[in-house]
């Protein structure tokens, strides 16, 4: 074994990129890419959790006496249903936007608002 | 049945949401709306009643107890803001059915109705569950009709307003989820109350350490407290008059009941404020909150954007009361929490009140408007009394015990801060009051006699109990105290 | 690609199949990995696939705007229903064990309709959304 | 051997998220977080949570690609991706990897059968409900049964979204005015 901790390193990582995605991209489509990398960093940390050396998925056989944990698996698949439904509205309101600045850049969107003061 | 009372007051809005779409018709919808938001106050004031007499409430859902099911539990404090969001949301939908209607296109009204009553539901659910995971699921329920909401707004910075709302809350509800994986990590369990028993053999993992690191960020998020309140005065400010009644008067108030629960009975007031010393940053946050934000509403030209930066002031004091670790702090907390909703909800219905009239929410825009709105113009000035804290008015009551709370610590240079913050909240009053009254009104204005309907009635219900709870402060109190026990 | 003859008859092969499989993951949802949830978003992939490559218009003949509208409301009726009617035979809110006359009859009748209820929300959300990002232009 | 497939596919994740960050074309950004999905749902499969990666992938890479696409078709082609705040987003995102790395210093290892999170909650699960619920997917026991509420929940969050969709997007002739007026 490498280390037991390599899953949560490059989770950590992969979190940190879709973290800077939505803080430093400009573009709101972008920005709604980032973030879910961001919350896609966090469900593998909470399945890695769930891992057992040795065990298989959660599904009850005679065949296997180790199973990996099965709450984090129920809490990812809920979360994950809640970054699609967060991408639906989010994308709506892209849209919508897009429609009344006929831009997505959030520099020239800030810059029509302070010209509409 | 009043067993199952806990559960449905949640359950009964969640319900009546898909009926509400189904029905679709604008009149209809309001009317079922506002009778099931009637019904859930009616329940929470009798749970309340029986939490105050019988003691807290616990409900295992699905019959399996918990840790390994879901559980409810409605204590004192929970009761207590229970009671807040659902009066508020009986009454804002009592009272804006004119203003809805003329805000929000026809043929969405009914949807609106849907989306406000799953608002309602995410927020109860949030205050009335006792299990970790469980919050994170009504947060999103709650996020992401209050995004739709916001996003009604005529002006089409509602739109960016409510995206920015959307990143900057799924950013915290993201770490909130991050705190809870850590915990489960290390304790192998969601129920809040499991947690608590075993957080303190814990105490010293680093993994619990960034767990309540995450916490903390992600509900500032939520609750906008400065640095972290960008999001705020765009979302109030452009938002439909309903909508920013209902969330200035609830939204906040159940972000800071979920930092009352993660600080004081997740991880226990040991560890947040004495191991982790969580006042030495809460307090400057606090301090910083009250008079930059108080400094920012004097420069606003919209009066709705002035009172989304008024609130995040007075949300600094909330957390002001929190940082000074007695308990007479934490009664002013929870004291100012509840007076604060009353006031800021019948601010911001005045303010919908001269949207009837006027074109828009600009100061010169309201040029001697309460001139010709005599007693939406005597209501506000009511309310900006109550903001200030005059005595006789609740905002006074809540002010006296920070006040006392801060001299009980022997701060002395924070009362002056917020006797400052407050000669600041006259002056931003003031500003309105000066053009509402000592200014002519334009012709547009003077010529307009389009009525208001039940609004103005309505918030004067809401102004006259804000003066009630300021000269007979008996029921507020004793509930703050009653609530303030359960987090000690 | 509307007009590819090779794409039109590959999906007309692969959308039944799609379908197909919805159903399967639906109702073995308890013996092998999926559920209500999965089997929605397939079911839903697979009508999307049909407004794909043969225009909106058609596709909402087979399942409209207003039926998506009406479905999504029921399943989340429909799983709550569950949970209220556990809570009128005396037991607490979702509680399957009293649905039925013993325990595990009741626990596998709770889940079966409950899972129904989030195959058919999630079925119909999704369609509704796509419908309503191809409607506005 | 596991390991070795993890951290494989882990590196590949890696490496098509920080060819997101510098990617100028706006299709090549979605279709890379499709990739990105597909492949955090094999991970998932090596890590046991097969219900998940089943879901990941008809979600993350199947719908989410789907909207992401019929978004981009409403807003047009032609967008700059431009990075500005880079000292900004560089200092909150080292923070909030270093508290977690903190965090990692006294975190179980990945697959150790006594950590807590193996141990308490998760064994009943295991071992009951097989004789409780019946079933042999314990996740599905987990998700209807044990924790059906937090399911409820779910469907709630997924019928708000509908909600909400339809709200910002259902148009009227009164809606389109302001198309004119701009």
């Amino acid at each position: 074994m490498l280390s037991g901790l390599y899953n949560y390193w490059i989770a950590i990582l992969l979190m940190a990129i879709g973290f800077y995605i939505v803080i430093a991209h400009n573009n709101l489509f972008t920005k709604m890419i980032g973030l879910n990398i961001f919350q896609t960093s966090v469900f593998i940390l909470f399945i890695s959790m769930g891992k057992v050396d040795g065990g298989t998925a959660p599904i009850l056989s005679d065949a296997y006496t180790v199973y990996s944990n099965p709450l984090p698996h129920v809490l990812i698949l809920t979360a994950i249903v809640v970054s699609v439904a967060t991408t639906a509205v989010g994308l709506a309101l892209i849209v919508n936007i897009n429609r009344r600045y006929k831009t997505l850049d959030e520099h020239e969107i800030e810059q029509q608002e302070l010209d509409q003061e | 049945m009043t067993h199952h009372l806990a559960i449905l007051q949640v359950v009964l809005p969640l319900i009546a949401a898909p009926i509400c779409s189904l029905i679709n018709h604008s009149k209809a919808c309001w009317l079922f709306a506002t009778t099931v938001a009637w019904l859930v106050f009616a329940m929470s004031l009798s749970l309340f009643l029986e939490v105050q007499t019988g003691g807290s409430i616990r409900y295992e859902i699905g019959g399996w107890q918990p840790p390994w099911g879901i559980e409810y539990h409605i204590d004192a404090l929970a009761a207590f803001v229970l009671l807040l969001v659902s009066a508020m949301a009986a009454i804002t939908l009592s009272a804006f059915q004119r203003s809805i209607a003329i805000e929000i296109p026809k043929h969405k009204q009914g949807l609106f109705y849907t989306a406000f009553l799953l608002c309602l539901t995410g927020l109860l659910g949030i205050v009335a569950t006792a299990d970790a995971f469980n919050i994170f699921v009504f947060l999103e329920i709650s996020s992401l009709s209050a995004y739709a909401l916001i996003a009604l707004g005529r002006d089409r910075r509602a739109l960016t307003a409510s995206f920015e709302y959307l990143i900057m809350g799924t950013i915290g509800a993201t770490f909130i989820l991050i705190g809870i994986g850590l915990l489960y990590m290390q304790t192998g369990t969601l129920n809040i109350a499991d947690l608590q028993a075993r957080i303190p053999e814990i105490s010293h993992l680093h993994s619990v350490h960034a767990a309540f690191a995450f916490f903390t960020i992600g509900i500032f998020l939520k609750l906008a407290l400065f640095p972290l309140h960008h999001w705020l005065p765009g979302a109030y400010a452009y938002a439909p008059s309903a909508v920013s009644t209902f969330l200035a008067a609830t939204a906040t108030k159940v972000a800071l009941y979920l930092l009352y629960r993660v600080f004081y009975t997740v991880f226990g007031f040991e560890f947040s404020f004495e191991v982790l010393q969580l006042h030495y940053i809460l307090m400057p946050l606090s301090i910083l909150a009250i008079v930059i934000s108080s400094l920012n509403a004097i420069f606003q030209q919209d009066v709705k954007k002035m009172l989304a930066y008024s609130s995040l002031g007075q949300i600094g004091y909330m957390t002001l009361g929190i940082s000074l670790l007695s308990d007479v702090g934490l009664i002013a907390s929870i004291l100012h929490l509840f007076n604060h909703a009353f006031i800021k909800g019948a601010l911001f219905m005045t303010m919908a009140c001269f949207l009837f009239r006027t074109p828009s929410m600009r100061l010169d825009d309201l040029n001697g408007a309460g001139r010709t709105m005599p007693w939406v113009g005597m209501a506000f000035v009511l309310g900006g009394l109550g903001l200030i804290g005059i005595p006789l008015t609740s905002g006074f009551i809540s002010k006296w015990f920070l006040v006392s709370a801060v001299i009980e610590q022997g701060h002395w240079w924070l009362v002056a801060i917020i006797v400052f913050s407050s000669l600041l909240a006259l002056i931003y009053v003031w500003r309105v009051v000066e053009h509402l009254f000592f200014r002519e009104p334009s012709a547009a204005l003077v010529a307009n006699k389009q009525p208001i309907g039940a609004l103005l009635p309505f918030t004067w219900i809401v102004l006259l109990s804000t003066l009630y709870f300021g000269i007979n402060s008996d029921f507020p109190v004793q509930a703050a105290k009653a609530a303030a026990k359960v987090l000690q | 690609m509307k007009n590819n003859p090779i794409i039109k008859q590959t999906s007309f092969l692969l959308i039944p199949v799609i379908l197909l499989f919805g159903l399967y993951v639906q109702f073995h949802g308890d013996y092998g990995p999926g559920g209500g949830f999965q089997a929605g978003v397939l079911f839903a992939s697979g009508l999307i696939l049909y407004a794909l490559i043969e225009g909106q218009a058609k596709a909402e003949q087979v399942f409209s705007m207003r039926l998506a509208r009406i479905l999504a409301a029921s399943g989340l009726l429909l799983y709550a229903g569950v949970g209220v009617a556990s809570m009128f035979l005396g037991a607490n809110f979702l509680d399957y064990n009293v649905l039925a006359h013993d325990p595990l009859h009741g626990q596998h009748w709770g889940i079966f309709w409950v899972e129904l209820g989030v195959g058919l929300t999630v079925t119909s959300v999704m369609l509704s959304i796509f419908y309503a990002f191809t409607h506005f232009k | 051997m596991e390991d070795f497939i993890i951290i494989f596919l882990l590196s590949l994740l890696t490496i098509t998220a920080v060819a997101i960050i510098f990617m100028r074309n706006m299709l090549s950004v979605i279709m890379l977080g499709s990739i990105y999905s597909l492949l955090s749902a094999v991970i998932f499969v090596v890590l046991d949570a097969v219900d998940v990666a089943f879901t990941e992938a008809a979600v993350g890479a199947g719908i989410s690609s789907v909207l992401f696409l019929s978004a981009f078709a409403v807003t047009g082609k032609r967008q700059v991706l431009k990075q500005k705040n880079k000292l900004i987003a560089l200092i909150t995102v080292s923070l909030t990897a270093a508290a977690l790395l903190y965090a990692t210093s006294d975190m179980p290892y990945v697959g150790d059968p006594n950590s807590p999170a193996q141990t308490h909650v998760a064994s009943r699960y295991i071992e009951q409900s097989g004789s409780e619920i019946g079933i042999p997917n314990i996740v599905t026991s987990v998700l209807a049964s044990y924790r059906g509420f937090d399911t409820l929940g779910e469907v709630a969050v997924v019928f708000t979204a509908m909600i909400a969709v339809l709200l910002l997007l259902l148009r009227r002739e009164e809606d389109q005015e302001i198309d004119r007026e701009k």
